[in-house]
């Protein structure tokens, strides 16, 4: 049998779930940093779906992963139509130009 | 009536402002009247209390006990003993008298005297009521119209030489926030007591301040000394705020300084004695340990001592008339502090009727200082000089209020202060000599300020810029007069007072002097 | 190890590769590559989570939706012509340090909990299985994300329509 | 005799509020009703004085009570007290209030506040009558303030004049130091007795219940209330500027009744001192009669002279009561109150006539105004103590019981030597006011054209205590009926204190014929020098003047007492007042100012300045919230994916906490 | 699994559905008529929101008694606690309709989306409510926050509109990433997503306590960016003040009761050690889990952090952000306290606070109407200019204070109350954090009533301005309430008081 368990899959999941993060912290371009949160996400769905392999003996892990990436294509929709109209405003969609609402 | 006489006497000014709305705000002196005629059925109502009360009982009167929000145990419950009886009198005669010397405000009338029957509403709340929850939503709503008062019918805001921003809208928040910390304070202390206390009755918590005083139903975090000390001193600075003790008196001299005349008179006269008011009716039977506790105890004493000394000091080094007042009502303050820190007979009910005679007096005070304001637009105390002349009625009454201020024998205060100095003096729990002793110091500060202001405004020659200056009028003697009579009365013949309070008094100190095991108000 | 930890490994190795060139890279295209390339790394591992169905549906909606939409984006905010596609970095340093303690107590955690762990279960079809929850038990959240969808496309066509004026 | 006693309260009282409210509206400003009210309480006051003459008994008395306040353990009562020694003061006050009223309604004719002036002069004759009469130490303590009160209105009754308004001021303040010792005194015999009735008191001090050294203390205490109303040193800087009243009121408040009201209150509780206590006492007025007497001898103004002379003369009383002359001590103060009186009534009449309180500027007065200078004679014969005047009987009597007191204790035998001394000072400078004003050349002859004698209402007053001046002299009866008292008498428990100690006869007896010749010799050796200086010429005043110019300077500035005090007490009381109201304002109110712009400093956040000044919320507390706020506001920088970083950042902070 | 016994079910859940169904309904009905009716500023589709959202309530109160079931094979409850929410997201939806009618800043707008999602967002709402399954809290949680990113987005051609929600849409997406992974950590502990299950798993098994403990945290990001609680609320000020004042009025209060109720039901459902709820007043947390703490802590921040910020600010839009986010750290206190009083004085708080504050942004937007300015210096003199505006403003400003005589008084009342019941020392702590914020907050709630009351208009103008009377009715909706709920509220209390406990029922 093979030796890689949860454990692995956890590691891995955890990795991405940092690299997200730095994705969405550092990087100015908005359509990047919409990127880096789908990273997070898929993060998420490797637990879910580890979880419903090694802990739940049903599949509601891979349902809610299913879901997940669901939502997450409704809200980059919306997310990507909000960077689109910022670029109109702005000409630009670096984030850190984005800071007229401050303090 | 008879059963709802105190509810009346309370919503009267409520009623009072529902017919103000209505009226045009071109009708100024409809709006006037109406208030006048409010106010003065509340003094009717008021007289009549004093008439009918029994001075023979510690027991509550007029008592009003209705359920209000039962799942939280809180209730209606107005009552008077013979603490607040004089507090309400006092209550309803300023704000008539204060009605007419508001009869000059010409800027928003209406909301002026909307405000002020709220404000007096909340003021005659605080002494009637028995549930501490509704005691603390009077003593809160007063804050709102208060603030109001000062900051728009105040003086206006403007920049003093040091770079400091003062006036009305300044003095009023500072006001605010001063007497809000010392009430949120007093919220939290409400609420433990909620909590530790039962009802005997019911088995549940309970708002009823009778129930909070009796100390076999005081349970749980009650029964820790430790935090009853701790919940003393929250109240005790809630209240402290308001007495002002010093060092939280700051508020004082600016509230009073900014406000209308009619408003410092209030302050002065009624807000003042809430704080005291507080501390005997809360503070004191609820706490009678903690109140003896003896750091407690003589720093009680020492406050007032720096109350009378420092205020008289501070006084005396004021050149607005006005301020020199207000830190006067500081120093007279004190002699209630110290008066009720023995825990005498004498010294309670000399305090109790100093806090009566110093609302009379310190409320023509402030009157006489609006009288010369309204004419000569300022109030430093060296820009007058010699208006004796010209104003001979003014500065005779004057005198009186003076000389009542500083505690001349025939004149009221003299005999709170006496006896306040008296019991404090004769304290068999606590060794006061030398403090008392100290504090006499105040009655020569007072006279020195005193006498050196009217000396600098009254005599002398008459300074050639007052010398058109208009005699008192009619009405403002209407506002001063009855105030001189009783202040005179009181003088001669402190009976009427006295009685009314003593029976209530001593039994307090009775009580408490016996760690509030026997029975207060009445009660059982 | 045998194949199945090498196919872990390798598919590990993709992902984690792709997603630091996403995160690294200066050109925005490449990031949008290194997304495509974790997007598949990571339905190859829920490939090897028996979870058939969502390595399907993770590369229709990830690589075939949601990839695209944002290489639109990509395409539509950026002149190619005359500028450069580079994006770059904010507060680096403490981003970094950060993430490293994310890191290190996500890992610390996953290593530390003893996991109730079975013994995974045969390797099974499972989109039969997942449409009967669809329609049973999962009926309403598959209803709600329905009218979430149709509401976000909603919006979504709102706000990148032209406006006039 | 108490309805006697209460209608003599009540005439006064009821003049003065008749008077303070439509006096001015009565016909001639109803000037007639106080005096005639004053008349009338004299009347009244006469039976009194008649019932305890015909009973003969020292112990006369009459007393009714009444409850004042009652606060249930504690009640107060208010009575009224007759005995011997208040039916002598009744006929002092009232018969002397009402000679100056009636003398006030010539010498006050014409000032625009005349009736105000009678109203006033009514309160004070009833707050005086009060005084007498109570039964007890509040009640006087009640009076005692209402005096001072009239004092002070009376003294700056011309206010427009600064130096008036100050000097009633001074009077008021400096009296309220005294009567604090005398409250304080209060408090402790009352917190330890329980009692404020003299009796309760006494009986309560007789049981020992009051005794050694608190007594002494309290005694003290109570003696400190009499040295500021009997302007003794050190308080006596008072009196000669209450001079700047009207001169009637000087005869009647600041000579005759309110000063002696101090030596009425040592004589009212004379039991309740211990013998350190009245050790003290008689050196207070050895010290203060001495002074004000050298003072007296410089000073040209003539109502000054007059008051140096009455502070003096007040501390012959005290000196008297002090060692043991209960008697010769109160019947100075009745003697003296009638010449001293006369003096500045006299004086006053000078006054009228030249228009001026200066006596370099007087002279040769005696053929124009001979009325006022014959009772002005005879006055200052008594008051020299010359034989058989009223005057010499008391003054004989004090100095005769100062002489016992030193040859019983020779240790103090330096007050009968100063005592003696300032009797020949007392004749010297009275009668070089004689001569200076009656004698002699006209100074200022513009003045002395205009001088006339004064209309009969106010010659009469004159004449009839010119009469009263030579006429008390009843000292057997006197010593009689107002009788050292002794406290034994009231003690409820036996032979609780010792009885107090007996002067032995013989001592007693060669000091009485001692200093009744001495007296005389050095009342004549101080009325010859005198002659001999401002009559004769042959002592040159100047001459002695400036050989003995630091002395001389010395006395001319009284001592520098005012300036002592104005660099001192006033002076600090001042600068302590000044430092507190800064202090108020910047220390506690502004926790503020300073520190608030020291905080100010530290924030570097944009806008706070404009904010502190446009909002001016301004209290520290609120300052340092700001500063928070302004700080924390700079977190919100307006980029995402900071405050993600923030938020992620706190996250981090958490879990590392927990996994530690 | 027998399946028709499911399918049975489901259909037997829809009864309990309704307003659901309703507002499903109502969303498809507006957007065909946003296709049919070619004007677009077309007054009907508010008609028909407005309408819909009607029927929902009436449907809503058809639950009142009901008692408490799960439906949809435990995906959803129909309980009082959810139904007290749904009640009050009905009231915030129609309000915020109310307030775009009259908006000058919506006014020209196409309309026709902006209703269909103003009723989204209330679908979602009701789901928060009444969810009892960690996916079906993600997803109502996902649907509110996309359809706010999009509303707060609405006045797309304003640059700060726009940028508003793009930070929202950024934080919104970090924030569920989070949540969802501490939902996975939370799966993998319990091998469950139902929340009832996922308690009875936690007390049965022993869970390692740094797992879970991150797994909440992780969970609370979502939560507490939802509710904005430090420190999570970091976009709140900028897209409260970005987007039309509306819909900051409606985030500002329904999203956040709709996180309250979430954060309520998940924390003492599945966090509490088993055994000590339901009939008890009182209850504990999980031992190994001190979450009470925590969000302790987090409410104390929240509390101090807003109230503090909100000193500095002169734009009365953003004040009022800020001061929302205070309000959270306050109704967060009756969260820590795990007792029925606690519970029952949060929901009574959001009560409060829904009036309040929708009052305090009426004003600010009635004022946008009359003086075009949010700024604190343009509304120098108000109050002689517009009197009724400014009073109205008085009454909600005091509220927010907590000064009686109003509901705001009441609210904090009881939030200290339950504290003090509790009386563990760091509820004493807290609870005097609490009042120190409460006199905090005076100061800058002052300064508005200051400027209106007292000083006077800087050289402009001073003549009176006519308010219409379409938002004086719509104050005195909202100032009657305020007072009434601070003199007499026994009813409102005593029904949450009975039913705060409705979120154990099914457990």
């Amino acid at each position: 049998m093979s030796s890689i368990g949860l454990t692995h899959y956890l590691a891995l999941s955890a990795v991405l779930f940092s690299l997200g993060l730095l994705c969405v912290i550092t990087k100015k371009n908005a359509v990047t940093v919409l990127m880096g949160i789908e990273l997070i996400l898929n993060a998420a769905n490797i637990n879910f779906i580890a979880f419903a392999r090694f802990v739940d003996t049903d599949l509601d892990g891979q349902v809610f992963a299913v879901f997940v990436i669901v939502t997450a294509a409704a809200a980059a929709a919306v997310a990507l139509a909000i960077v689109l109209n910022l670029y109109e405003r702005l000409k630009s969609i670096n984030l850190d130009e984005a800071d007229s609402l401050a303090r | 009536m008879e059963n709802h006489v105190l509810t009346l006497i309370t919503f009267l000014p409520i009623a009072g402002i529902l017919f103000i709305l209505p009226v045009p705000k071109e009708n100024k002196n409809v709006i006037r009247i109406i208030a006048a005629v409010f106010t003065g059925l509340q003094l009717l109502l008021a007289v009549w209390l004093f008439l009918n009360f029994d001075r023979g009982t510690t027991a509550i009167q007029f008592r009003e006990q209705y359920q209000w929000i039962p799942s939280f145990n809180i209730e209606y419950f107005m009552g008077i003993d013979g603490l607040s009886v004089p507090m309400v009198l006092l209550t309803a005669l300023l704000s008539f008298l204060c009605i007419f010397a508001s009869w000059g405000i010409d800027k928003g009338v209406k909301g002026y005297f909307a405000m002020f029957l709220l404000l007096d509403t909340g003021m005659m709340g605080v002494f009637c009521a028995l549930d501490f929850f509704l005691f603390y939503i009077f003593w809160e709503v007063m804050l709102l119209p208060m603030y109001f008062l000062i900051g728009i019918w105040g003086s206006p805001s403007r920049k003093d030489e040091d770079g400091m921003v003062r006036g009305g809208p300044y003095a009023a928040i500072k006001f605010f926030l001063y007497t809000l910390f010392g009430s949120v304070l007093m919220l939290l202390a409400m609420l433990v007591f909620y909590f530790n206390v039962t009802d005997p009755v019911t088995g549940g918590h309970t708002f009823n301040m009778l129930h909070m005083m009796d100390q076999n139903n005081h349970g749980g975090l009650l029964n820790v000394f430790n935090i009853r000390l701790l919940i003393y001193v929250a109240l005790f600075i809630g209240f402290a705020i308001k007495v002002p003790v010093f060092p939280f008196h700051t508020w004082l001299p600016d509230a009073h300084v900014e406000a209308p005349t009619a408003i410092s008179v209030i302050l002065a006269g009624v807000l003042l004695k809430m704080g005291t008011y507080g501390m005997l009716r809360i503070s004191f039977p609820m706490l009678p340990d903690a109140m003896k506790y003896e750091y407690f105890a003589y720093g009680m004493a020492i406050l007032g001592l720096i109350n009378i000394v420092y205020g008289a000091l501070c006084a005396m080094a004021q050149k607005d008339l006005k301020k020199l007042v207000a830190y006067s009502s500081i120093s007279h303050m004190g002699i209630v502090l110290l008066g009720m820190s023995g825990l005498t007979s004498l010294g309670m009910n000399g305090a109790v009727m100093q806090m009566f005679n110093h609302g009379t007096g310190t409320a023509m005070l402030f009157l006489l200082v609006g009288v010369i304001y309204d004419r000569a637009h300022h109030r430093q105390i060296d820009g007058f000089g010699g208006l004796a002349v010209r104003m001979p009625i003014y500065a005779a009454v004057v005198s009186v209020a003076f000389f009542a201020g500083l505690g001349l024998p025939g004149l009221s205060s003299f005999i709170s202060e006496a006896f306040s100095f008296l019991g404090a003096f004769g304290s068999t729990l606590f060794n006061l000599k030398a403090i008392t002793i100290v504090s006499t110091l105040g009655i020569v500060l007072t006279a020195g300020y005193f006498l050196w202001t009217f000396q600098r405004m009254f005599l002398g020659q008459l300074n050639p810029k007052y010398a058109e200056l208009p005699e008192i009028n009619g009405r403002e003697l209407f506002t001063l007069i009855p105030l001189a009579v009783i202040i005179i009365i009181l003088g001669v013949y402190p009976a009427p007072l006295l009685n009314l309070i003593k029976v209530s008094l001593n039994n307090l100190v009775e009580v408490v002097a016996a760690t509030g095991t026997g029975s207060l108000l009445g009660l059982q | 190890m045998n194949l199945f930890d090498l196919f872990f490994y390798a598919l590990a190795a993709l992902t984690v590769v792709s997603a630091l060139v996403l995160v690294f890279s200066r050109n925005v295209i490449y990031s949008a590559v290194g997304l495509l390339f974790a997007f598949f790394g990571v339905a190859g591992i829920y490939v090897l989570l028996a979870a058939d169905f969502v390595a399907v549906v993770q590369i229709l909606v990830y690589v075939g939706g949601i990839l695209i939409l944002l290489v639109f984006g990509v395409m539509l905010t950026q002149r190619i012509t005359n500028i450069e596609m580079r994006t770059g970095t904010l507060q680096l340093l403490p981003a970094l340090v950060v993430v490293a303690g994310v890191l290190a107590v996500l890992l610390r955690m996953v290593y530390k909990t003893p996991w109730a762990s079975y013994a995974p279960a045969e390797f099974n079809p499972t989109s039969a299985k997942l449409g009967t929850h669809f329609m049973t038990d999962y009926l309403i959240p598959f209803e709600i994300v329905s009218v979430l969808l149709l509401a976000a496309l909603i919006g979504a066509a709102f706000i990148a329509r032209k406006e006039r004026g | 005799m108490i309805t006697n006693a209460i209608i003599i309260l009540l005439l006064p009282l009821a003049a003065f509020t008749i008077q303070i409210f439509i006096g001015k509206r009565l016909p001639k400003q109803g000037a007639w009703l106080p005096t005639g009210a004053m008349f009338a309480a004299f009347l009244f006051a006469v039976p009194i004085f008649f019932q305890s003459l015909s009973a003969y008994d020292p112990n006369f008395k009459i007393q009714a009570s009444w409850e004042w306040i009652n606060f249930g353990p504690v009640v107060v009562s208010f009575g009224i007290h007759i005995d011997n020694l208040t039916s002598v003061m009744l006929i002092v006050v009232t018969l002397i209030s009402a000679l100056i009223h009636l003398y006030s309604i010539g010498y006050m004719h014409g000032d625009p506040r005349y009736s105000r002036y009678f109203a006033y002069l009514a309160l004070f004759s009833f707050s005086m009558l009060g005084l007498v009469l109570v039964d007890n130490f509040l009640g006087i303590y009640v009076f005692w303030e209402l005096v001072g009160l009239c004092s002070y209105l009376l003294i700056g009754f011309w206010f427009e004049k600064d130096s008036a308004a100050n000097a009633g001021k001074k009077a008021f303040i400096t009296n309220r130091i005294g009567d604090i010792c005398m409250f304080v005194g209060i408090l402790i015999l009352f917190t330890t007795l329980g009692v404020f009735k003299f009796e309760d008191v006494f009986r309560g001090v007789a049981d020992g219940k009051l005794a050694g050294g608190l007594l002494t203390a309290t005694g003290l205490l109570l003696f400190g209330g009499a040295i500021g109303k009997s302007a003794q040193f050190p308080l006596h800087v008072w009196l000669p500027d209450a001079m700047e009243g009207p001169t009637p009121v000087s005869a009647l408040i600041h000579a005759a009744t309110m000063v002696a009201a101090g030596v009425y209150l040592v004589g009212r509780i004379f039991v309740f001192f211990t013998a350190e206590a009245l050790l003290f006492i008689a050196y207070i007025g050895t010290i203060t009669a001495f002074m004000a007497a050298t003072i007296a001898i410089v000073q040209t103004d003539i109502k000054r002279v007059l008051a140096y002379s009455t502070i003096s003369q007040l501390g012959y009383m005290m000196v008297g009561l002090g060692t043991g002359g209960y008697t010769a001590g109160l019947f100075h103060l009745t003697t003296h109150a009638f010449f001293k009186a006369l003096l500045f009534l006299g004086s006053g009449s000078v006054i009228h006539a030249v228009h001026t309180q200066d006596m370099t500027e007087m002279g040769g007065l005696k053929k124009k105004m001979p009325i006022t200078f014959w009772t002005f004679l005879i006055a200052t014969l008594a008051i020299s103590g010359v034989p058989p005047l009223s005057g010499f009987w008391s003054k004989d009597a004090i100095l005769a019981s100062t002489l016992e007191f030193g040859m019983l204790h020779p240790s103090h035998f330096i007050i009968p030597v100063i005592m003696f001394l300032s009797a020949g000072i007392t004749a010297f400078y009275m009668f070089r006011l004689v001569y200076l004003t009656f004698f002699g050349e006209a100074r200022d002859h513009h003045k002395y054209e205009h001088a006339h004698e004064s209309p009969k209402v106010m010659t009469i007053p004159l004449t009839v205590l010119a009469v009263f001046s030579v006429g008390t002299i009843w000292w057997g009866w006197y010593e009689h009926l107002v009788a050292k008292p002794d406290l034994a008498a009231y003690a409820t428990v036996a032979a609780a204190v010792e009885p107090a100690h007996e002067a032995g006869h013989e001592v007693a007896h060669s000091a009485h014929n001692l200093a009744l010749i001495l007296s005389i010799l050095i009342a004549g050796l101080g009325i010859l020098i005198s002659t001999a200086t401002y009559y004769w010429k042959k002592i040159s005043a100047e001459a002695w003047g400036s050989r003995l110019r630091p002395v001389y300077n010395l006395l001319w500035n009284k001592y520098y007492f005012d300036e002592m005090y104005s660099a001192t007490a006033i002076a600090g009381t001042l600068l302590l007042s000044r430092v507190s109201g800064w202090f108020d304002l910047r220390i506690i109110d502004g926790v503020v100012n300073g520190v608030a712009r020291w905080t100010a400093k530290l924030s570097f956040a944009g806008g706070w300045h404009d904010l502190r000044i446009v909002d001016g919320l301004v209290n520290w507390v609120g300052r340092t919230i700001q500063f928070f706020g302004a700080q924390l506001r700079e977190l919100q920088t307006g980029r995402v994916q900071s405050y993600i970083l923030m938020a992620l950042f706190v996250v981090v902070v958490i879990s590392i906490i927990q996994l530690l | 699994m027998d399946y028709s016994t499911i399918i049975q079910h489901n259909i037997g859940s829809l009864s309990y559905f309704v307003p659901e169904l309703i507002l499903t309904g109502v969303i498809l009905v507006l957007i065909i008529a946003d296709l049919l009716l070619k004007s677009e500023r077309s007054a009907w589709t508010s008609v028909i929101a407005l309408a819909g959202l009607l029927a929902a309530f009436v449907a809503v109160l058809g639950q009142y008694q009901m008692g408490s079931r799960t439906i949809f094979s435990d995906m959803l409850v129909v309980d009082p606690f959810a139904f007290f929410f749904k009640i009050l997201f009905l009231a915030s939806s129609v309000f915020a309709i109310f307030l775009s009618i009259g908006s000058v800043e919506l006014s020209g707008r196409p309309v026709g989306e902006y209703f269909t999602l103003i009723v989204a967002l209330t679908l979602g709402m009701f789901l928060m409510a009444s969810a009892t399954n960690l996916l079906t809290i993600f997803i109502s949680i996902e649907m509110v926050s996309v359809v706010s990113f999009i509303l707060a987005t609405y006045l797309k051609t304003r640059r700060r509109s726009s940028e508003a929600g793009l930070k929202y849409a950024i934080y919104g997406a970090f924030s569920s990433g989070l949540m969802l992974y501490g939902m996975s950590l939370i799966y993998g502990l319990t091998g469950t997503f139902n929340i009832y299950e996922i308690s009875r798993i936690l007390n049965s098994t022993s869970p390692e306590p740094l797992t879970l403990f991150i797994a909440v945290l992780l969970m609370l990001a979502g939560f507490g960016y939802k509710i904005s609680a430090v420190p999570f609320h970091f976009w709140a000020p900028d897209v409260y003040e970005g987007a039309p004042t509306p819909i900051t009025a409606l985030l500002s209060v329904g999203p956040k009761a709709a996180g309250f109720a979430v954060l309520l039901r998940f924390f003492n459902v599945s966090l509490i050690e088993s055994g000590t709820n339901g009939d008890s007043e009182a209850w504990f947390a999980l031992s190994g889990l001190n979450w009470p703490q925590l969000l302790a802590m987090i409410s104390a921040a929240t509390m101090t952090l807003g109230n503090l910020i909100a000193i500095m600010q002169n734009n009365v839009k953003r004040l009022l952000a800020y001061s929302s986010i205070a309000h959270a750290g306050y109704a967060l206190m009756g969260v820590v306290v795990l007792s029925e009083l606690g519970v029952s004085a949060t929901l009574f708080y959001l009560t409060v606070y829904y009036l309040m504050n929708l009052g305090a942004f009426l004003v600010v937007i009635i004022n946008q109407d009359l003086l075009r300015s949010e700024s604190i210096n343009d509304y120098k003199g108000l109050a002689w200019r517009a009197p009724i505006p400014a009073v109205a403003m008085g009454v909600f400003l005091f509220s927010l204070t907590g000064l009686p005589p109003t509901g705001g008084f009441v609210g904090k009342f009881y939030l200290f109350a339950s504290l003090v019941q509790r009386g563990e020392s760091f509820h004493y702590f807290l609870a005097v954090i609490g009042i120190i914020n409460s006199v905090i907050s005076l100061y800058y709630y002052a300064r508005i009533l200051k400027a209106m009351f007292f000083e006077s208009s800087e050289g402009q103008t001073t003549s009176k301005i006519a308010v219409s009377p379409y938002y004086v009715v719509l104050l005195s909706v909202l100032v009657i309430p305020t007072l009434v709920l601070g003199v007499y509220w026994r009813w409102l209390f005593d029904f949450l008081r009975n039913h705060s406990a409705s979120i154990f029922n099914m457990l």
